[in-house]
């Protein structure tokens, strides 16, 4: 049965016969897979390293790149309908606004944790 | 229009694929769709969302990490330390391989490579698999040692591997539960093994009875099954090569920690309210100085994993914390007689039971919640994949019809992306 | 369709064989269990959530009889403190996850969707019966929880009170769970529905404002069930292994666990009124005969209300110790929401003048939902305003404000919408008079119940109290009898439909007017909805449309439109090739 | 009496109790404001709908007057104008919420405890008492901790609240501004007479023949008029019940006076002093007198008697258990409860501790006449 495919392996642009299959040429699929191999290299290798404060940033920025390509790539949003890109990137604004809301509450509370390493019982906070 | 047009003869509605007035539709393509792309564009649309929902999933988990990382950042570096960076490293590399031969997948079935999808399914399957025999040698080895969540934490730098008897005695836990947490591996890898001899038993009947179709299904799957084992191995390996570096920090640790018992016998383990004999050595040469302390020390049993973490010279918080509970211990046991009218211990300044620390355990809690969910969302993809194998052994896929394999493949994305952040954020702090 | 005294080119569906009508074109239980048909999983689903509210509403009642005296009147003994708790957080949680936010969305909105957009299914007809069987497996875990140990946290499960509790947390917060997916999928189903399966000419602003309002709530389902799921998830690990995330014991803290939560259950607030808004823009319109007023500022007041529903899930936590400055800001968030909320409200008065207005059942209980929402908004300023907060949150002016909105609203709306579409559903017209007496007994009680606790309120009685000081006894009376009046008024109402299954006159295609698609079909729709795609025009052009006093029914006397274009359309549609 | 009053010269209005703080007279003024704006939007609205109603209702098949479907600049200004309302409203009540969020330096400070179900208020100096008693026109602040669940400390009459979360110091602060009355001793002492034998019911509404004439009012055991004070976050099983009252002195003189009358044993007997602890310290919200179980096991006959743990086993009830278990509660718990109370470490004195225990003895049956000799023995069983 497999001798009898349709051969749109090659003509990428299926539209015009009504296909809408868009195979990912291999090179681009073994490609992303090289870049992400090295990425995972690289932040392995940097955690050596001590970058301070940065380091959350770098591990961050890395992990951010890895998962755009895989993304754009292996998921095809690159190719996809643009509705599709919007669904999948707004699911990242609102984990973005829960996250730092919260965060951001937690940190302005921190000082009234019991068990902060930081604290003795706050004399008399200003602000509660 | 009184009555409806009476040309439809349909038999029932309910029997979704058999809808009569449709004759041009092909048996892939449901009733309720008018065409392949318009069917295909729906359950594109849906996986999306359903992704969308996945993350939004996680997100309560990565919320929960960085609060806590943000509150006890030294807690989290310290404990980041138990983790194995090689195995996490192997197993990233694993799950972005197993990705690569999913997108190859979808692409097979694309261009109607039926073949070679199968085998690419496959290879994903074994993928995961390898994956999770990873990832049991990582758990069962935190298990044993009693890296747990707050409520069952019990690791001592002292005693790195408490036998079961010692669990029993010293932690309180149940015999059955020690038991388990002794020989956790072997709790994992049994049902891996009871699938992989179900398979097997399928690939003989398969093959004594002739059904090449079912023939086709079991060879690839039992390569699959037994892929886990693969991953077991491989676990140990790196462990064990691991051990020596892990080994070297954690006798360190515990090095200081028992000078530390040495100096202050009286806050031993929480348990010795109980006082029983105490097996482990250094618990039984404090435990006739313990005989009048009553009183539970409210650090439990991660006293020695606090303590341990407070060698660290930037955690004067911990070391603080340590001191406090020296003090207290000596005030409750009734030793030193407080006078209220001279020390004002009011509410507001006494160190409450309930709220005491287990600062280490909080960590392990958010680890085993984050790859716990992973795995469970792992087990679940290969489920599916599964599924998937079997459908294109029985060549369902075309180039009008390959949603099924796309939908998967993109979900299986997602959980590699899940763990593209869980990698950096859990194994490579420093 | 021969009818003489109506104008030439007067049409009508007629009614259907009994092969067509979906109730009947199979028989048999297993073809009602199996079926993917969105109507009868919709009818299905309103048997369930009806079965639903029936428990919630006596857990209602026990509760209201309690507090018939300050020493509690309707359980005694050393557990009546407790058994009352265990009363009122299940009433909570039933009312919430069982009832309130499957009610619309999936009762009416399942049988109503596709058909209102003129398409054959849902989007995914077998999701959408496992998501109804999740619902069913859900209620199971709320009944096996009742009947081992209960549950007394309140619906909230605030930690740490739900991590210490011996009630039956796990089973209870394992069913919401279950009602999470069944309302994600749901979402999911009907979000992927309204994108691409609308039929030709069906364009974003020619559907129906009731589709746009389960639009936006389908938005909410797919975005925050998703974290009230993991907040679960980790409340019964925080349970069963203590990870230390909410529970001060180990370290956590509770506050966030109120982040969590309600991250998800503000905005569920809203997947719980948004719908009710919808079916309410519809019944205005139709029973007033007269186009919607502002149909766009309506449609992206539901949009706008869904997003912004994402900002202010802190008000419920001004006491509880966030920042100044957080509390601040959700404060300030919390007012934006009042706004598109009032421009409906606006909106829907401004339909109503000069309009042609029926009286009828379904429009008595749109008026209602005026009157009663208007009083749940207006009294939401107090409570997100900071300073009157201070002094209300906890008390009975919560307790009132939410019940006018979630009552007031939602219920009465969705009994507005099932007394609308119930002729379509069951082909049986109710008498009339009957459904207005009980929307009338339905109204004063719910005033008679929840007024006096905004008094209660503001008098500093707090909420959630087995007992209470006898100087709140009088109001606490009052609220108990308008609560008995408000049962009657229900179940009034509830026999007024199972008499009409009974005894009710069959019923027209179009009995009330309306121009949206449903009523372009028979009553009850053929099981196939449409044989072909129909042909779109604006939801509420009420021109072509004429009372047919002999057959008690509206006909459409419009030229029939064209039917889809045997050719290819010039105009693609999105679903056939994207946007252009 | 239909709409009952809290005090008898109260200036309670329909909506609101008593204004009894500084924040109060604010708080309602925001309250009000928001009242009449939305009753000036709901009465119009509500009277354009009914009108509607009376002119609009037609025969069916009638055609509407107007099918007019939108109208610009009406939508705009009805969208758009409300907001400068909302704005007023969040800026009064965002202002009004800073005052009360920050206490003004100095504040007279007082820890309370809140526990299932109860309050302790540490007044320093080893002083605790379930009453809060702060001073007219002084800032109290509030600092509050929880060891078991989340509770919320509620005073109506002063329009203040706050939660009170175990893990984290909870603060509020008010300043009162309406004293408490205090009745005559020889009417207090009829009060007492008439209670004698019951616990005292702070809710009950006494008639007292004061100098103004008679009047129907709610007093304390020792004689105060007082405001409620709830938990509002829902704890549990007597969560209604966990109440208490704040009584207002007119000086600080008289705070203190009540403060060191209330401070220590003084002359009265151990046993006396521990029954007063146990009614005072939140004891009898869990621990019945007479031997009915309830959250805790009961004091009757508990003395002397042997208790299976939850560990299985036996423990007798001696002086050194009873200390260890006010303690350090959860250490050794009985068979059949939940190792749910705080611990009153460091919030008693040894000299409470050993009233608490005389006072155990002498309800109990089983209490040996030689406790010395048990207390002796329970050293050796521990030791071992």
């Amino acid at each position: 049965m497999s001798d009898h495919g349709h051969s749109t392996a090659d003509s990428h642009d299926g539209h015009a016969e009504g296909d809408f299959a868009h195979p990912l040429p291999l090179p681009m699929l073994f490609g992303v897979f090289g870049a992400l191999v090295f990425l995972t290299i690289v932040t392995v290798a940097q955690a050596n390293y001590d970058l301070g404060s940065f380091d959350i940033a770098v591990v961050m920025f890395i992990a951010t790149i890895k998962a755009v390509l895989v993304g754009l790539f292996f998921m095809h949003l690159a190719f996809d309908k643009p509705f599709n890109l919007i669904v999948f990137l707004s699911s990242f604004v609102f984990v973005a606004l829960f996250v730092i809301i919260t965060l951001s509450d937690a940190n302005m509370t921190s000082e009234a944790f019991e068990n902060n390493p930081n604290d003795a019982p706050p004399a008399a906070a200003a602000e509660m | 229009m009184a009555t409806i047009d009476s040309v439809t003869t349909s038999t029932d509605a309910h029997a979704d694929d058999s809808h009569g007035h449709d004759h041009d539709h092909p048996s892939w393509l449901a009733h309720h769709f008018d065409t392949p792309e318009q069917q295909f564009d729906s359950g594109k649309l849906g996986i999306w969302l359903f992704l969308v929902t996945e993350i939004l999933f996680f997100s309560g988990m990565f919320c929960a990490y960085a609060i806590f990382r943000m509150l006890r950042p030294e807690v989290f570096e310290g404990c980041s330390q138990f983790l194995n960076t090689k195995l996490g490293a192997i197993n990233t590399g694993v799950l972005l391989f197993s990705s690569l031969t999913m997108a190859w997948a979808v692409r097979c079935s694309q261009t109607e490579e039926h073949k070679k999808l199968v085998a690419l399914i496959a290879t994903t399957l074994s993928c995961a698999m390898v994956f999770l025999g990873v990832k049991s040698i990582e758990y069962s080895h935190k298990w044993g040692m009693g890296l747990l969540p707050p409520g069952s934490y019990f690791y001592s730098a002292a005693n790195e591997h408490p036998t079961a008897q010692q669990l029993v005695e010293i932690h309180g836990f149940s015999e059955s539960m020690a038991y388990f947490l002794t020989n956790s591996l072997y709790f994992i890898c049994a049902p891996f093994a009871l699938v992989a001899v179900a398979v097997l038993v399928w690939l003989i009947v398969a093959k004594v009875s002739g059904n090449a179709f079912q023939y086709a299904c079991a060879k690839p799957l039992l390569v699959v099954a037994l892929s886990f084992f693969g991953g077991v191995g491989l676990g140990m390996i790196l462990e064990s090569g691991g051990e020596h570096h892990e080994g070297e920090h954690v006798a360190a640790a515990g090095d200081h920690s028992d000078a530390e018992h040495g100096e202050h016998s009286g806050d031993d383990h929480g348990d010795s309210g109980h006082s029983h004999s105490i097996a482990s050595d250094h618990s039984e040469a404090s435990a006739d100085e313990d005989g009048a302390t009553m009183v539970e020390s409210p650090l439990g049993d991660d006293y020695a994993a606090v303590k341990l973490l407070a060698e660290n010279e930037t955690n004067t918080g911990l070391k603080d914390l340590v001191a406090a509970e020296r003090t207290q211990q000596s005030i409750a046991t009734g030793k030193v007689l407080t006078d209220p009218a001279a020390s004002d211990v009011g509410i507001s300044t006494v160190e409450s039971e309930v709220n005491t620390p287990r600062q280490a355990g909080v960590f392990f809690g958010i680890y085993y919640c984050m790859t716990g969910v992973h795995a469970i969302h792992i087990l679940a993809g290969i489920g599916v994949l599964v599924w998937l194998l079997i459908r294109a052994v029985r060549q369902d896929f075309n180039r009008q019809y390959f949603g099924p394999v796309d939908y998967v493949g993109l979900y299986w994305h997602l959980v590699d992306l899940i763990w593209i952040y869980l990698f950096p954020l859990l194994y490579l702090i420093r | 369709m021969s009818n003489a005294t109506l104008p030439a080119g007067a049409r009508d569906p007629g009614y259907p064989t009994e092969r067509e009508n979906y109730l009947t074109n199979s028989s048999g239980i297993l073809s009602w269990m199996f079926t993917l048909d969105h109507k009868r999983i919709g009818l299905m689903y309103l048997i369930g959530v009806m079965s639903a509210f029936a428990v919630g509403g006596l857990l209602a009642l026990a509760i209201r009889l309690h507090l018939l005296d300050p020493n509690g009147w309707m359980f005694s003994g050393a557990e009546a403190n407790n058994i009352y708790n265990q009363v009122f957080t299940l009433h909570g949680a039933i009312m919430v996850f069982l009832f309130i936010i499957p009610s619309i969305p999936a009762a009416l909105g399942n049988f109503l969707v596709p058909v209102m957009l003129g398409a054959k299914d849902v989007g995914f007809p077998r999701l959408n019966l496992s998501s109804f069987y999740l619902w069913v497996f859900g209620a199971l875990f709320f009944v096996t929880a009742l009947f081992s140990s209960g549950l007394d946290t309140g619906w909230t499960f605030y930690t740490p009170y739900s991590t210490t509790t011996d009630t039956s947390v796990i089973l209870a917060t394992l069913g919401a769970f279950i009602l999470g997916f069944s309302s994600i999928f749901t979402g999911l189903n009907f979000i992927v529905t309204i994108n691409t399966m609308r039929p030709p000419g069906m364009t974003w602003f020619k559907m129906p404002l009731f589709l746009w309002a389960t639009y936006a709530t389908s938005i909410i389902q797919v975005l925050a069930t998703p974290v009230l799921g993991i907040t679960l998830l980790l409340l019964i690990a925080e349970r069963t292994m203590h990870i230390g995330i909410f529970d001060p014991e180990f370290n956590g803290d509770p506050v966030t666990y109120q982040h969590f939560f309600w991250f998800y259950s503000h905005p569920a607030v809203y997947i719980m009124i948004l719908p009710a808004f919808g079916i309410i823009s519809e019944l205005i319109s139709v029973h007033s005969h007269k186009h919607i007023f502002g149909y766009r500022f309506i449609a992206y007041s539901s949009i706008a209300i869904a997003l912004l529903g994402f900002l202010v899930w802190g008000h419920h936590m001004f006491t509880a110790g966030m920042s100044s400055l957080t509390t601040i800001v959700f404060s300030a968030l919390t007012f934006t929401v009042s706004v598109p909320s009032a421009i409906k409200v606006f909106n829907w008065l401004a339909t109503m003048y000069k309009g042609s207005i029926s009286l009828t059942t379904p429009m008595c209980y749109a008026i209602s939902f005026i009157f009663l929402f208007t009083i749940g908004g207006l009294t939401g300023l107090f409570l997100g305003t900071l300073a009157t907060d201070l002094h209300l949150h906890d008390t009975y002016f919560v307790v009132a404000h939410f019940h006018y909105v979630m009552v007031g609203g939602t219920l009465i709306a969705f009994l507005g919408g099932v007394f609308h579409w119930w002729p379509k559903m069951v082909g049986k017209l109710y008498n009339e008079t009957h459904g207005r007496i009980a929307a009338l007994l339905v109204f004063l009680g719910f005033n008679g119940t929840f007024l006096p606790q905004f008094v209660l309120g503001s008098r500093g009685m707090p909420r959630r109290y087995a007992t209470y000081d006898p100087e709140f006894a009088f109001l606490h009376q009052l609220s108990t009898f308008g609560a008995l009046l408000l049962g009657v008024g229900l179940l009034y109402a509830f026999v007024v439909l199972m008499v009409s299954l009974v005894k009710g006159r069959r019923a027209p295609a179009n009995p009330w007017g309306g121009v949206t698609l449903e009523w372009q079909c028979t009553s009850p729709p053929p099981y196939y909805n449409f044989e072909r795609p129909p042909v779109v025009g604006d939801p509420y052009d009420f021109h072509n449309l004429e009372w047919d006093a002999e057959n008690e029914r509206y006909v459409t006397t419009e030229p029939e439109r064209k039917l889809v274009p045997e050719s290819t359309p010039e105009e693609v549609p999105v679903h056939a090739g994207g946007q252009k | 009496m239909t709409f009952p009053t809290l005090l008898a010269d109260t200036n309670a209005d329909f909506w609101f109790p008593i204004q009894g703080s500084s924040f109060a007279e604010e708080v309602d003024w925001v309250y009000d404001l928001i009242l009449y704006i939305s009753l000036a939007f709901f009465v119009p609205m509500m009277a354009f709908m009914v009108w509607c109603l009376f002119k609009y209702i037609k025969a069916r098949g009638t055609k509407a007057e107007s099918q007019i479907s939108h109208h610009t600049t009406l939508e705009l200004t009805w969208s758009i104008g409300p907001s400068v309302l909302l704005v007023w409203m969040f800026v009064q009540g965002s202002i009004s919420f800073l005052d009360m969020r920050t206490p003004p330096e100095g504040s007279y400070d007082i820890g309370v405890q809140a526990f299932k179900w109860g309050w302790t208020m540490d007044y320093g100096n080893g002083t605790f008492h379930p009453e809060l008693h702060i001073v007219k026109d002084e800032p109290t602040k509030l600092s509050m901790r929880s060891t078991d669940v989340i509770h919320s400390l509620f005073v109506p009459a002063f329009r203040a609240k706050k939660d009170i979360v175990p893990g984290r110091y909870n603060y509020m602060w008010f300043k009162p501004t309406v004293a408490s009355e205090k009745i005559s001793d020889e009417a207090l002492a009829k009060l007492k007479k008439q209670n004698e034998g019951t616990t005292w019911d702070y809710d009950k509404v006494h008639t007292i023949q004061t100098e103004d004439g008679e009047r129907e009012l709610q007093v304390t055991p020792e004689g105060y008029t007082f405001f409620d004070l709830y938990c509002t976050e829902y704890c549990g099983k007597n969560h209604s019940e966990m109440q208490t009252v704040v009584v207002v002195h007119e000086t600080q003189a008289e705070l203190e006076a009540w403060i060191k009358a209330n401070s220590s044993r003084g002359p009265i007997p151990m046993e006396e002093w521990g029954e007063l602890l146990y009614a005072r310290r939140g004891c009898s919200g869990c621990h019945s007198v007479d031997g009915s179980k309830l959250v805790g096991p009961s004091f009757l006959d508990l003395y002397g008697s042997q208790h299976a743990l939850t560990t299985g086993e036996n423990q007798l009830v001696d002086e050194n258990y009873v200390r260890e278990s006010i303690i350090a509660p959860k250490a050794k718990v009985v068979a059949g409860y939940q190792p749910v109370m705080p611990s009153y470490k460091g919030q008693l004195s040894d000299d409470d501790i050993d009233s608490i225990i005389a006072y155990l003895k002498s309800i109990s049956s089983n209490a040996p006449t030689q406790p010395a000799g048990a207390e002796a023995e329970s050293e050796e069983e521990s030791a071992e």
